[in-house]
């Protein structure tokens, strides 16, 4: 019947876009686990991943999936940079400090991105077919985003928890004069965190695009950068594969449950939705305070 | 092997240490003695670039290491176990000692520092898979001083290495770093346990009111009742 | 402040500041943008033609801009400044409904005119203030004419489906449609919104797929509503027609969307290509002023390189209107430059100006429906301004994947 | 009797930290707990000062249940405590930090008696000169002090330290264990409990001790007697106490 | 040894103020948006600054506020303007009363970060609670300049949107900044500031922390609830759901009561002032332009002053005469 069939398509797009979600947030609770930064110019670094995308392919018709290496390493210079310009300097100032830093870089980038590409929309248009399943039409970029969005979660996982240089990350998000005295270089290990956490959020941006293509704009990442930090604690907050984990329920959640608020009269559904996420992220922060797979 | 000339440093705008000239020599240990608020814990963090020094120079193995930051200095073989020890309380005991075998040169020999360490602390193996922040006081202290060992080191400062250890802990630390020198390694520390630390050091200086008061062999602190008395309170 | 500049013969020649509290940062940069260039062609066509004569002196225009960064709380402190510290009369409010609202209080307070050229909401006009006019059309008007043109072409289109934006605008926009569809017969099959900023419309969608209408109009703003048309596609939803607010107005609207824009309709304020001329205006028996289509459309593209969207084309008129009143009242004062308004009417490049002498609201301006064809935007209603015929029924997604256009 | 346990138990995981302890403080006793490292006796401070819920047992303070009194009552009631690892308000200075203890205390003060309260004391501990300063720039030891300040200013009834006297030399720790008789006597804090490793302290202070092992309670009893149970002397001491 | 003389400060720096506005033309607006920010940051500091919790949620509580006195002036003209307005503030804070008793109750028992960005949840759970159940206009929102100017007349209407809600937002963020140097000197605030340093040692300490946060937070949240209600609904006479519960003005808010100095009570006058003007002289300088250049000036105060603008002043005063009058 009609009501499973779109509660099933939905269900569908929703993990498709929960995962690029997901992604979105990864970067973000990377960085404020290492280094206890609230990245709340979140949303620029997106939209610059978003604005590699569209160059790309429109000045040499690269696909977006390619352009992700470009973005990541894009994306890890430009956190290199303000790393080395400004974070570093805010080590071992008030947590705050910090939060004000990223906001008025969040700012400068925008007024930049203004400054260079307008403040236009822009979009491309990469068509590659679509494939009918599960009662719907799945474009394949669509699913393209979702493949990569899980090859990238895990490699990060994977660097993460396997090598060394990951479980250096944890141990100077543990103790930083411990760290010290084992020979771990910990201005370098921020840098590398806070870089690849920008780099994570401007590839995520590339992503992105697959969904909204003509959405690109220098103040499209607002939206983003509130969605990453609901999503952030849902995940457990410095967990960046828990991160990861919540997007994809989020996507769940909030596409799925559309379906079920459509049968409450007099209501928009889809505006209800984003309250049930509300709700859902305080029942799962009333039942387990430290997020979905925050540590104790 | 160490070799401090004329060190300053301080927090802030507070000077704290004072021309500090010391030696520590190689397979020797080696003790900083003084009151609280002396400036030992300073000396330490200092020498090992914790904190930046202000003047002077501070030469280890025939290199002038005075700016380097910390972790070139724990590649050249030095290590500190901090006071207050410093764990990263959300991993595994395993996992800290992992961590302290972080270098290359270290991890070469990371079964080896590992089984010295067990033998030297056998209560860490049980309790290999605990979380160090959940360990009593004085297993965080022999985890601090293992993890100092799994850096493979030539030289280590122990900032009060004792402290806040049972009695027959006390004695085994004492006995560990006896032993450590034995292996071959130098040790620098500093100690409020006068009597225990005399017993196994052959140098000692006396830090009062961040300068050196006193330094010599640890029979010259012993014969003169003046320095006892003065700056030992015994 | 006004200062003499050089004094001619027969009269002074003197500087008069319109203030524009426009937005160049922040979510209407580009709108505020355009807004603006348009406002100083306007202003520099006058100047260029004798400027503003009241009595014997001669009033060149200039426009006293500040960017309020899209945000309520600014505009109201640059209001003040441009009613006290620069002495201006005459405002062009701020880009869109909201920020038109929050500038009503302050302009009322030191009696200057307002006039709004991009707050298209009813409301702003209902609440009674004296010295707030319009200058576009009024939201409740966007999508009638789409509907007008549906029903012209094809009286058994009943099958009517809203889908748009969470907020006042749009809200505003089809609520009115929705009561105009119904007295034209439509059925209305299905009615949903989303809120601002959805990433994914594939819920509704399916559900408007179920519901099968003929008839889709919605959007909101231009990122949602181009999302609404790459989803459509994607989802393979045929309809005979569709039109969408705002994005399909932008060239990047097609630039993005490729041929799958083809047959998309849109309502515009203005559009390249319109035929409001002096001969029109004459047909009509009303006043044409201001530059003529072509000039409009060398100067915008000299300046900024690129074709003026409606943006532009509604600030022109706007101060456009100032000028018309302050003539006509031959006064600076503006109350008796607002009461001059009242009977006012003219055409311009942007059409017929002409407000409710009640309540402010635009009544002489009519929007026009652009469709894209064959690549091209054209003005497809009302028939009066269109330059094409509209493309009806839409091809369908599959056509369009094998390379079908309107002009096909 | 002040205070009272009954078979109170505290887990951590698989962990028994604190095994089934039973244990009676009497009104103006000067008793010793100590124990080798991780035998559980931070453990049970915590449990007695309401950190940690005990998983088992009961507790009773002036005969009054206090097992399920949040920390902040049991404060109240006059239990203070000083921590093994110094606890200061980081931030706020010295002054404030022992004016913090005064008004929220058994104290009880208000503003300005509790500012006043924090200069006598610091003064008593000897850090007087140190009041403006922002408490985390203390060194361990002054840290420890100010803790020592803090806890004095709530006027408790029962008073825990936890290994105070560690990291201080032998004439500090001779000074401030006199400092504490004389407050006992003059500030009427007639019960103290003092966790400490270093034995010429334990023999100098307590009247009794306690010891603890593997989170049990291995014996307790008038001091000399305990310390030198052959079982105490084996799994802590090492070796028999040479002092006394 | 209270010490209330900063209050000194703060009455002479809004005097300063008020005196510019009404004296110099045009100046009037620029000053109600640098004491609009002000109050921001001056109600918020009296939670981020003393507990060292972030409110991410912050602006909700501006919102609620303003839908109070919004619903009391659009739906109960029949009341009469005294009373409708007296309901306004009633609903006002009771909206932010019961709001930041519930979010408080929820949310305080997490920490840390968690909590700050938990309370996210809650400015876009009310927001879309609105929007999608379609309360109080929903998405249209309620405008009120036509309901007020046909129920009182239009001198009046234009009295309240100007005069008067100019006054009560003065009112509101002087009263702010009194409750802040109360609490400063009260056993309240030094038991937030040993909340805020170590919690669990203060809980050992006597304090009941959980209690404390909730005060602090309510209070906190109905002073933002008369903001709202005052510098939104009474000033700009109408309320839509997107434009309240814009969460640019929480991060606005922690940005000044970081600029000036968290904690203090003179940080978020001065972190309201320097945002405020240096904003509004760069618009009129660099049309466009004026966030690009306030962005990097913001990175360079924070650097120079890491602890705040106030922070530095009250270290660098502390031992001479004017220790008294910094806090
Ligand atoms: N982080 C710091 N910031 C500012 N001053 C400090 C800091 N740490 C120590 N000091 C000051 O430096 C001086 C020396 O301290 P240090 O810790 O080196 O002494 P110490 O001899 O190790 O004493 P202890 O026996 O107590 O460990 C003290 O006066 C102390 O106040
Ligand atoms: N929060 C906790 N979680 C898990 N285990 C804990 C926790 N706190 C303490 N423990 C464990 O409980 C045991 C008792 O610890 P406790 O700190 O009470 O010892 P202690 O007697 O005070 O030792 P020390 O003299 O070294 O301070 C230890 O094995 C410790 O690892
Ligand atoms: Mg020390
Ligand atoms: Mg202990």
């Amino acid at each position: 019947m009609a009501f499973v069939e779109q509660l099933i398509s939905n269900l569908l797009y929703g993990a498709i876009l929960g995962s690029v979600y997901g992604l979105a947030t990864m970067g973000l609770s990377l960085i404020f686990g290492v280094l206890r930064i609230v990245n709340v110019g979140h949303g620029a670094f997106i939209m610059v991943g978003a604005f590699i995308a569209y160059w790309m392919f429109i000045l040499y018709g690269i696909p977006p999936l390619i352009s992700l290496f470009l973005a990541i390493a894009v994306g890890m210079a430009i956190g290199l940079a303000i790393y080395m310009l400004v974070v570093k300097r805010l080590v071992d100032a008030p947590e705050l400090a910090s939060l004000l830093a990223m906001f008025a870089i969040g700012i400068f980038i925008e007024e930049f991105a203004k400054q260079i590409w307008g403040a236009d929309y822009v979009g491309y248009s990469w068509e590659i077919g679509g494939v009918s399943m599960l009662f719907t039409e799945v474009p394949f970029t669509k699913l393209l985003a979702f493949a990569s969005s899980i090859v990238i979660a895990a490699v990060v996982y994977v660097w993460f928890r396997k090598t060394k240089i990951g479980k250096a990350v944890r141990a100077v998000v543990e103790d930083r004069e411990g760290a010290t005295t084992c020979g771990i270089d910990v201005s370098r290990i921020y840098a590398l965190s806070f870089s690849l956490g920008i780099g994570l959020t401007v590839l995520s941006g590339v992503l992105v695009t697959l969904f909204t293509p003509v959405g690109i704009n220098v103040y499209m990442g607002g939206e983003y950068t509130l969605k990453a930090f609901v999503i952030a604690v849902l995940g457990g907050l410095a967990s960046p594969w828990g991160a990861f984990y919540a997007g994809f329920i989020f996507g769940l959640i909030e596409n799925g449950s559309y379906t079920l608020l459509g049968l409450i009269p007099g209501v928009e559904p889809f505006g209800l939705t984003r309250f049930l996420s509300s709700v859902v992220l305080m029942l799962v922060l009333l039942v387990k305070p430290t997020g979905l797979l925050g540590g104790e | 092997m160490l070799n401090v000339k004329d060190l300053q440093s301080g927090y802030g705008e507070m000077q704290v240490l004072w021309d500090i000239d010391l030696e520590v020599k190689e397979k020797s240990i080696t003790v900083i003695l003084g009151p609280n608020g002396a400036g030992k814990s300073t000396t330490l963090k200092t020498i090992f670039g914790t904190l930046k020094p202000w003047n002077g120079r501070i030469e280890y193995i025939g290199q002038d290491i005075t700016f380097l930051p910390p972790h070139k200095k724990v590649e050249l073989g030095m290590t500190l176990v901090p006071e207050g020890r410093h764990l990263f309380s959300n991993m595994t005991v395993k996992d800290n000692l992992y961590m302290g075998a972080y270098l290359k040169r270290a991890e070469e020999r990371f079964e080896d520092s590992l089984e010295l360490v067990y033998s030297l602390f056998p209560r860490l193996k049980e309790r290999e898979s605990q979380k160090a922040g959940t360990l009593s006081g004085g297993e965080q202290q022999m985890l601090a001083i293992a993890r100092a060992l799994m850096t493979s080191p030539n030289l280590i400062l122990m900032d009060e290495p004792s402290q806040g250890l049972a009695p027959k802990l006390v004695k085994e630390v004492f006995e560990t770093i006896l032993k450590l020198k034995d292996e071959g390694l130098t040790i620098l520390l500093v100690e409020q346990n006068v009597f225990a630390s005399l017993e196994i050091s052959d140098y000692a200086y006396i830090l009062h009111e961040g300068k050196i008061a006193f330094g010599g062999t640890v029979d010259e602190v012993k014969e003169s009742e003046e320095v006892k008395r003065a700056y030992l309170g015994v | 402040e006004q200062q003499p500049t050089t004094p001619s013969g027969e009269g002074k020649v003197e500087t008069l500041y319109f203030g524009a509290p426009i937005s160049l940062s922040g979510k209407f940069a580009e709108e505020g943008k355009a807004s603006l260039e348009g406002m100083k062609i306007a202003a520099k066509w006058i100047n260029d033609h004798g400027g503003i004569k009241v009595g014997d002196v001669t009033y060149n225009i200039e426009i006293k801009a500040y960017d309020d960064e899209s945000k309520k709380e600014n505009v109201q402190s640059l209001i003040e400044r441009l009613a006290t510290v620069d002495n201006v009369k005459f405002i062009l409010a701020p880009y869109s409904s909201g920020l038109t609202l929050a500038a009503a209080p302050i302009a009322e307070k030191y009696q200057v005119l307002l006039n709004s050229h991009g707050g298209a909401s009813d409301y702003i006009f209902e609440q009674g203030y004296y010295y707030v006019v319009q200058t576009l059309s009024p939201a409740s008007r966007y999508q009638t004419g789409f509907l007008d043109m549906v029903k012209a072409k094809d009286p058994d289109a009943k099958r009517l489906a809203l889908v748009y934006e969470d907020g006042e605008f749009s809200r505003a926009v089809h609520e009115a449609a929705r009561e105009y569809a119904k007295q034209l017969g439509f059925e209305i099959v299905y009615e949903k919104t989303y809120p601002a900023g959805a990433t994914d419309l594939s819920p509704i969608l399916n559900e408007l797929k179920a519901a099968n209408p003929d008839v889709l109009i919605g959007g909101g703003h231009f990122a949602d509503g181009q999302l609404l048309a790459k989803q459509l596609a994607e989802l393979k939803i045929d309809l005979k027609a569709i039109s969408i607010l705002v994005a399909p107005t932008f060239t990047s609207f097609y630039e993005a969307l490729g041929n799958k824009a083809e047959g998309i309709a849109g309502p515009a304020q203005w559009e390249v290509g319109v035929k409001y001329s002096p001969e029109a205006a004459e047909k009509l028996g009303i006043e044409w002023y201001g530059p003529t289509q072509e000039e409009f459309l060398s100067a915008y593209k000299e300046a900024m390189g690129e074709e003026p969207p409606y943006q532009a084309a509604e600030a022109a008129a706007a101060v456009l209107s100032y000028a018309k009143a302050i003539e006509k009242a031959q006064s600076l004062d503006p109350a008796k430059v607002r009461e001059a308004m009242n009977d006012l009417e003219f055409m311009s490049i942007y059409g017929v100006w002409k407000i409710d002498p009640e309540t402010g609201k635009q009544i002489g301006h009519e929007m026009v429906i652009i469709q894209w064809q064959n690549g091209e935007k054209k003005i497809v209603w009302p028939e009066s301004a269109a330059n094409a015929e509209p493309c009806y029924p839409m091809p369908t997604w599959d056509e369009k994947e094998g390379g079908a256009t309107c002009g096909s | 009797m002040l205070l009272k346990l009954e078979e109170v138990t505290k887990r951590f995981g698989g962990l028994v930290a604190v095994n089934s302890v039973s244990l009676e403080i009497d009104e103006g006793e000067k008793v010793g707990i100590v124990g080798p490292n991780g035998s559980g006796k931070t453990t049970l401070y915590n449990v007695i000062s309401g950190v940690y819920a005990p998983d088992g047992g009961r507790i009773f303070f002036e005969g009054k249940e206090i097992t399920n009194l949040p920390a902040h009552e049991r404060t109240k009631l006059g239990i203070a405590r000083t921590f093994q690892v110094p606890r200061p308000f980081g931030s706020a200075t010295v002054r404030e930090n022992v004016a913090i203890g005064a008004m929220f205390g058994r104290a009880n003060a208000g503003v300005d008696e509790a500012l006043e309260m924090a200069d006598r004391y610091l003064e008593m501990v000897g850090i007087y000169e140190l009041r403006e300063k922002e408490a985390k720039l203390l060194t361990p030891l002054e840290k420890k002090l100010m803790e020592l300040a803090r806890a004095l200013a709530m006027k408790p009834k029962l008073l825990l330290l936890d290994e105070l006297l560690a990291g201080m030399n032998p004439q500090d720790i001779n000074r401030i264990l006199d400092l504490i008789n004389k407050v006992k006597e003059e500030e009427n804090i007639a019960t103290i409990a003092m966790v400490e490793h270093l034995m010429h302290a334990i023999t100098k202070f307590a009247e009794r001790v306690v010891v603890m092992h593997q989170g049990s309670k291995l014996i307790e009893g008038p001091t000399m007697e305990v310390l030198n149970h052959p079982k105490v002397v084996e799994v802590y001491l090492g070796e028999k106490l040479k002092i006394g | 040894m209270r010490n209330y003389t900063p209050l000194v400060t703060l009455l002479l720096i809004y005097a300063v103020m008020i005196a510019i506005g009404q004296g110099i033309q045009g100046m009037w607006q620029p000053i109600m948006l640098v004491i609009f920010y002000i109050a921001v940051g001056q109600a918020l500091n009296i939670f981020l600054g003393m507990t060292g919790y972030v409110n991410f949620g912050y602006v909700a509580l501006l919102g609620v506020g303003a839908y109070g006195m919004a619903v009391a002036l659009g739906y109960y003209t029949d009341l009469g303007l005294i009373p409708a307005l007296t309901l306004g503030f009633i609903l006002a804070i009771l909206l932010a009363f019961i709001v930041s008793m519930v979010v408080g109750g929820i949310a305080l028992r997490l920490r840390g970060a968690y909590f700050a960005i938990a309370t996210i949840g809650v400015n876009e759970g009310i927001k879309y609670l609105i929007l999608g159940g379609k309360i109080w206009g929903g998405s249209s929102g309620i405008v009120l300049s036509g309901i007020l100017r046909k129920a009182y007349g239009a001198e009046t209407m234009r009295f309240l949107s100007t005069v008067f809600a100019d006054a009560g937002l003065i009112v509101v963020a002087i009263l702010s900044g009194v409750i802040t140097m109360y609490i400063l000197n009260s056993r309240l605030g030094y038991g937030l500031i040993a909340l805020r340093e170590d919690e669990d040692a203060a809980k050992v300490m006597g304090i009941n922390v959980r209690r404390y946060k909730q005060i602090a937070f309510v209070i906190s949240c109905i002073l933002a609830g008369l903001i709202g209600a005052t510098a939104w609904t009474l000033k700009l006479t109408y309320v839509f759901p997107q434009d309240v519960f814009a969460i640019n003005y929480t991060v606005e808010a922690i940005v000044i009561v970081m600029l000036g100095g968290a904690g203090t009570l003179l940080g978020p006058v001065v972190g309201g002032l320097i945002y405020a003007l240096l904003k509004y002289y760069l618009t009129i300088a660099f049309p466009g332009m004026q966030l690009l250049i306030l962005a990097p000036l913001l990175i360079i105060v924070i650097l120079l002053f890491p602890e705040g603008v106030v922070g530095y002043l009250a270290k660098a005063a502390r031992g001479t005469r004017f220790e008294k009058f910094v806090r």
